[in-house]
């Protein structure tokens, strides 16, 4: 066989950050297949489980793929998907959402949600005392958001600071926006808000200053990294003065060691956990990228 | 005998606004007292008006939709044609500032390109409905699919956002309030009052029930059926055209997510509101109360974590049929006869 | 013949039926009865209350009160045409068909023939071929009702009913839409049921045919019983004079000779569509012209497609000596020509709406007002309407679904002479309709005429084509045959040209 | 004479072959030509086999919606159904593992409740719309947020994963083949068969057909009309439960995102295959073709890195329009009059 043929399957890009990784995933594409001209990355993206099931169905029928890296939708179902692709001999990478059956994946590179919320948690502790209220906004109710939320939570456990209520706020703007206008007209005095990420960050900031009370000390912490919030940190924005890493890239990343295990004379196979930096004006710098799209 | 027939007339009309028009209005006042015993913040003057501003999108929008049903059409695309237009909007002024600056006349320009693309995506609608013959559910379905894919090319699968300096410009637009209510709210007055008159009060209002009512009885009447029905589609592309005006400043963003989900509010909004989904009967009143209704919805659900999260779309479910139900009960009226 | 029943128990009978729809009382405590073996006729004025009379007794509509007995026994029938278990079927005034599906679905539509769960459709096609081959229609089982004429529907309305095996069969104006031929076709059916000892029950405006088929006739006015007799004891003067209440001058009106030298108002040559050839023929200012011929012949295509309603293959058409081609209606109505369809509930009337919508919708233009409908005109234009054609309704804000059958007709006329046309084509203009006030439509007609007015009258019914046009063309099978003028204007000769026996050469 | 009759009537059953089933017919072929020539692995078994299997969840669905729209109704819940139901399924099969084990009583259990759920849910819809007088766009526009949301709930706003020891034992319906065919392709065939013996050689069939006609025809002519049409949702419900039964195996789980949009790929498969929304006419064969085109449109996609991965909803979009017009298009007829 001529070429080494390695499919890249995960969601449709609907929000920032998959746009981020969309972007990523691209630029590795073109910098793999420039370097080595006998692998061809295919990319396929899928709006629902259920169609990155049958996108991974076609990988093998019709690509006849080597390698498959993939960034389930979500993890159960498409456990049994990429478990018939592993009986077809190819090299199983998993990116971000682990399959709910151990054993399958050869490479796995994530990044760590349950840090994620843990972070935030840390965060918000060092800067609010007990009897401070706070409220949350949650993303799409999914394990990502259960995972960050549980987290969050047990981490705040036992902090005094009073977390007045959670909705969920789809990891969109337009929802943040709303859905943090009603908890001010609702709650007369919150302290901050743990927005969980950097899209809703957005709508709950332009609420605050909707209503003016951005100021007082009130701050946001969003999530991921888009390019905007860091830079506002480098900036010396007071009101999202952190925030807490999610890179896009780790698909690149994975692109990257599923491309090695193919050229590399050593062991890639393993684990791969990114990080879940807290990002303040200090090292803000170095995880600003200003040409990505996130 | 024409006094004895304008007192039966009065009558009649009491009564028709008692089952057409109270219906959604007592489900809106049900809603309200549940949500300040709920909370009393909630009849607050700052969420009275965050309610009031947030219908105005939706509200348009069905206004829009009112024509089209109303004269026997659907369209789906709207959500994803406000994304689309949101999307080149904010492309087109980006660009613009370079040559134009941050002024008003970047953002005049960029609202000139949301009525343009607004009326365009509505007259292709419609002319693939008429001329092509094609389901108004399956064209607008396909028109779906396209704007929302053509968005998300534009955003690169990310958002799109408005440059900072055209923001502090626009921002009045959405932010700002003239006698006590916002710009959108201004907005949406004015389109309910000009709906309301184009519908009630003009031959092509009249037209367009004609058409809902029976197609060949409009045509045997000298009704340009094609051309009636493609106008239906154009105002409501222009209703996602302001909707959308008013809706960039907000945030100044554009993205996939954008819009998802309003072409069933907006339906939503008009069937809660007394129209006939099949045509032949609209009401722009009514309209407005459903859009009213769906957004207390929401923000009731908001000011109690009484029932879970997760648990928010069975009450918005279970609202939306009882309200409508409350509007088709036979409030008092005897048992008539089925038709 | 009705001797024989006389002294039976009646089958189906209503005593003091009284029936309201809200507060507007339409029935006034009516008895009628019903035996086996009987044609018993309803007659009455529009909106009279015959359609309600069998509404209530076939159980479609509650009374409000009264009883209704079938076999002497007291009953509560049961709603929604669940009656046909007890063998009573009612054909509606307005036709019931399901417009997409196929002759033979309809036909057996609530009672198919199952074999093991699944249709028998080889025997229900059989059965219906048989039905139709019975009653000489030409009709195949598997056309879709959609694609039939109005008397075709008709038909199969009447085959349906009859096919059912009713012991009562309650009819609503079945001849309305039918010619002659139709009629009698129809009329030998309704012999056969009786001798089977059906008891059937029959509104129909065509005193005529009434007299001659019914044992018993009863009249209703204003929804109060006047008188019910044997049919022998009944003259058609008297029968005319009960329902109207009043004396009946002439029916038709005197004709005024036409001026042969008026202008030519519309001229067409050639005409050619899908359905019909070779049509040429003018109409002259002040003139009547009559088109006659079998259902079906193709003039009602003739003129949908000069108004711009259906497409046309070759041929001119001139209006005042000026080529015109009408791509649409609008376009006919504002040169001046509009045509009333006789179809009106699928293409006359919305019949969802009430009367004021339909009554200025073809006008609607003359209505605007600084872009604004001016309502008060509109007001005006059907209380005009209302007094011009004597359209009653108890409500003024009935739908026109509910309207009665003559007076929806009459609407549809208001409808139409609401735009002040020069050349008016008025496609069966009274069907449906009373004597009373078919009388003040042939006057209407004629004064039209008299002012100048080019009218044409395209008509099933030949005593009105005779008693009012000036001039008559025939067709048949797409094609004029000949025509008629004046005097020469009689039923033998327009007979002889609809049926093919002769034949016009005419330079075209 | 009636010989005469007899064959206009089958020339006019032959033309309308021509338009109403070719269409969809020529749409599928020429979209395979397409797939054949973009990669020759198109037509391979292995990927025909594919396509068969994942167009049986939607086209089972579809079915079921033929019937619905077919009455003159609509159902927007199929989508959220499936889900909701699904979630249960593995909810009673895992916890019956204890007891049961995880044999073949256990997937036969799931199963049960699968169909008992499908078709109370169904029966729920059809009694709001009947009974309550509501129209079905509300009515299930409604259910679909509440069986969205339960699922959620049911998940805990996470996803509902099937016990392995069942997994194996319930794979085959969805992994085996028999005599060639995958298990899922087999229930399609049967309840292809079983749908258009229902709509077409029952009686059954004709009272649907009667009801979207015309519902007060149908009422006339003595027919049920609000049973038969609580009916066609009843069906609507099972098939959603016969999908679903063959989704679960196939990604064993279930979460508040299975099943998204499938109500309007259902409804536009069931367009697409000639079937009309407003009601009164329905084609089960049109409807297996839609459902083919739809899944073929996806796969295609799949096959070609050509276009940019954000304008698939755009060629979509496209395929979906076309494929209508070219069914709507009368085909060497002559220009008819206007209707
Ligand atoms: N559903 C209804 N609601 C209100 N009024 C009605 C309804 N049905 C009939 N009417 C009224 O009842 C009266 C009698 O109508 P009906 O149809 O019985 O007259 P008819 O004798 O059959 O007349 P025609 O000869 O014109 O058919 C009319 O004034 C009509 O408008
Ligand atoms: N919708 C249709 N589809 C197919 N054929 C039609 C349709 N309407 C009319 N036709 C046919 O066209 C021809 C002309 O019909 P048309 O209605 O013009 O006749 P008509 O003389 O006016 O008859 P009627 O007495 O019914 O008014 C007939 O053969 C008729 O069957
Ligand atoms: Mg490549
Ligand atoms: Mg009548």
């Amino acid at each position: 066989q001529d070429q080494i043929k390695i499919g890249v399957s995960y969601p449709t890009p609907t929000h920032a950050w998959a746009a981020g990784m969309n972007w990523h995933a691209e630029q590795a594409e073109a910098r793999l297949e420039a370097l080595y001209p006998d692998v061809d990355l295919i990319l396929v993206n899928s709006p629902d489980p259920g169609a990155q099931a049958s996108a991974i169905e076609d990988l093998v029928s019709v690509h006849q793929i080597d390698a498959l890296v993939v960034l389930p939708f979500e993890s159960e179902p498409l456990t049994d998907p990429v478990l018939n692709v592993k009986k077809t001999g190819a090299l199983i990478t998993v990116v971000d959402r682990g399959l709910s059956l151990p054993g399958i994946e050869d490479i796995y590179v994530a990044g760590n949600n349950p840090e994620l919320g843990r972070v935030s948690a840390q965060y918000m502790k060092t800067r609010l005392k007990e009897g401070d209220n706070i409220v949350v906004l949650r993303g799409i109710p999914t394990i990502i958001d259960n995972e960050r939320f549980d987290a969050f939570m047990a981490e705040m456990e036992g902090s005094g600071v009073n977390i007045l209520d959670h909705k969920h706020a789809n990891w969109n703007r337009d929802d943040g926006f709303e859905v943090m206008q009603d908890f001010l007209s609702r709650f007369p005095d919150i302290d901050a808000v743990w927005a969980q990420d950097d899209d809703i960050a957005i709508g709950v900031v332009a609420a605050l200053k909707q209503a003016g009370r951005d100021g007082d000390g009130m701050f946001v912490v969003g999530g991921a990294g888009m390019k905007e919030t860091i830079k506002g940190i480098m900036d010396g924005e007071t009101l999202v003065p952190v925030d807490v890493l999610y890179p896009p890239a780790m698909i690149a990343t994975a692109m990257d060691v599923t491309v090695a295990a193919f050229k590399s004379n050593g062991p890639v196979s393993g684990r791969y956990i990114l990080g879940a930096t807290l990002i303040t004006p200090e090292n803000a710098a170095s995880f600003y990228f200003p040409d990505s799209p996130f | 005998m024409s006094d004895s027939a304008t007192t039966t007339e009065s009558k009649s009309w009491l009564s028709s606004v008692d089952f057409k028009t109270l219906g959604p209005a007592i489900a809106l006042i049900l809603l309200c007292v549940v949500g300040f015993l709920l909370n009393s913040a909630f009849l607050s003057e700052g969420n009275i008006t965050n309610l009031l501003t947030r219908s105005a999108f939706i509200g348009i929008i069905a206004i829009g939709a009112t024509f089209v049903i109303t004269a026997g059409g659907i369209d789906l695309s709207v959500g994803s044609m406000a994304a689309v237009i949101a999307g080149v909007m904010i492309i087109v002024m980006n660009s613009a500032v370079e040559i134009m600056g941050t002024g008003v006349a970047t953002v005049l320009l960029g609202c000139g390109v949301s009525v343009i693309l607004g009326v365009g995506a509505g007259w292709a609608n419609g002319f693939l409905t008429t001329k092509g013959k094609i389901e108004a559910f399956i064209v607008t379905l396909g028109t779906m699919g396209i704007f929302r894919s053509l968005v998300t090319y534009f955003a690169d699968g990310g958002t799109l956002s408005l440059d900072y300096g055209i923001r502090e410009t626009y921002r009045p637009v959405y932010y700002e309030a003239f006698f006590g209510l916002p710009v959108p709210v201004w907005v949406f007055i004015f389109v309910s009052i000009a709906g309301w008159v184009l519908l009630n009060r003009t031959a092509f209002g009249r037209y367009c029930t004609a058409i809902g009512s029976s197609e060949s009885v409009a045509r045997y009447s000298a009704i340009k059926v094609d051309r009636i029905k493609t106008w239906t589609y154009v105002i409501q592309g222009l209703c996602v055209a302001m909707a959308t005006i008013i809706y960039v400043p907000r945030l100044g963003s554009a993205s996939s997510t954008t819009g998802v989900l309003w072409e069933l509010e907006a339906i939503a909004a008009v069937i809660i509101g007394g129209t006939v989904l099949k045509g032949g009967y609209g009401r722009i009143g009514g309209t407005i109360l459903g859009a009213l209704i769906l957004t207390t919805i929401g923000n009731i659900l908001n000011f109690t974590d009484m029932i879970s999260n997760y648990l928010n779309g069975t009450m918005q479910g279970l609202i939306i049929i009882i309200a409508v139900w409350l509007q088709r009960a036979d409030w008092g009226k005897k048992s008539k006869p089925k038709s | 013949m009705a001797d024989g029943a006389i002294h039976t128990t009646p089958v189906l009978s209503a005593e003091r039926v009284s029936k309201s729809f809200g507060a507007i009382p339409v029935l006034f405590s009516i008895s009628f009865d019903l035996r086996a073996g009987e044609v018993h006729a309803l007659i009455g004025e529009n909106g009279a209350g015959k359609s309600t009379l069998m509404k209530v007794m076939s159980g479609f509509i509650p009374a409000t009160s009264g009883t209704l007995r079938v076999d002497g026994e007291e009953v509560n029938l049961p709603p929604n045409g669940q009656a046909e278990d007890l063998g009573i079927v009612l054909i509606h005034q307005e036709l019931n068909l399901a417009e997409q599906m196929t002759v033979e679905e309809n036909i057996f539509l609530g009672r198919e023939i199952v074999r093991n769960g699944v249709l028998n459709r080889r025997e229900m096609t059989a059965q219906v071929q048989k039905m139709f081959s019975d009653v000489g229609l030409d009709i195949s089982p598997k056309a879709r009702i959609s694609s039939l004429s109005i008397a075709q529907k008709q038909m199969v309305e009447i085959v349906k009913a009859t096919s059912r095996n009713a012991r009562v069969l309650i009819m609503d104006e079945p001849t309305a839409v039918l010619t002659e031929a139709e009629t009698g076709v129809f009329f030998e059916q309704v012999a056969k049921l009786k001798k089977r000892g059906t008891a059937i029950m029959f509104v129909s405006h065509k005193l005529q045919e009434v007299k001659e088929i019914s044992d018993r006739i009863t009249i209703l006015r204003d929804g109060q019983w006047i008188a019910t007799k044997p049919a022998d004891e009944f003259t058609l003067d008297a029968m005319a004079q009960m329902m109207v209440g009043r004396e009946l001058s002439d029916l038709y009106p005197p004709i005024h000779e036409a001026d042969v030298d008026a202008p030519r108002v519309l001229e067409v040559s050639n005409l050619t569509t899908k359905n019909v050839r070779g049509i040429s023929f003018d109409l002259r200012a002040g003139e009547v012209l009559g088109f006659s011929g079998l259902i079906g012949s193709g003039r009602s295509e003739v003129f949908e497609s000069i108004c711009g309603l259906s497409e046309i293959e070759s041929g001119t058409i001139k209006i005042d000596g000026a080529e015109v081609r009408f791509s649409s209606v609008a376009q006919a109505r504002d040169a001046g020509v509009v045509y009333l369809t006789k179809d009106r509930k699928s293409k006359g009337l919305l019949m969802e709406q009430g009367m004021q919508k339909n009554m200025t919708l073809l006008a609607l233009p003359k209505f605007v007002k600084n872009f604004m409908l001016d309502k008060g005109a509109e007001e005006k234009a059907l209380a005009r309407g209302v007094r011009r054609f004597d359209i009653r309704a108890r409500d003024p804000n009935v739908k026109a679904g509910d309207l009665s059958g003559g007076n929806q007709q009459k609407l549809l006329l208001a409808k139409v002479m609401e735009c002040n046309p020069r050349v008016v084509i008025i496609d069966e203009p009274t069907r449906g309709i009373d004597v009373g006030t078919k009388q003040q439509i042939y006057h209407f007609i004629a004064a039209l005429a008299a002012e100048g007015m080019s009218v044409v009258v395209i008509s099933s019914e030949m005593p009105e084509i005779i008693g009012i046009c000036h001039r008559v063309f025939v067709m048949r099978d797409g094609r004029i045959m000949g025509s008629v003028t004046g005097d020469a204007i009689n039923e033998t000769e327009i007979v002889r040209f609809a049926a093919g026996l002769k034949e016009e050469v005419r330079d075209v």
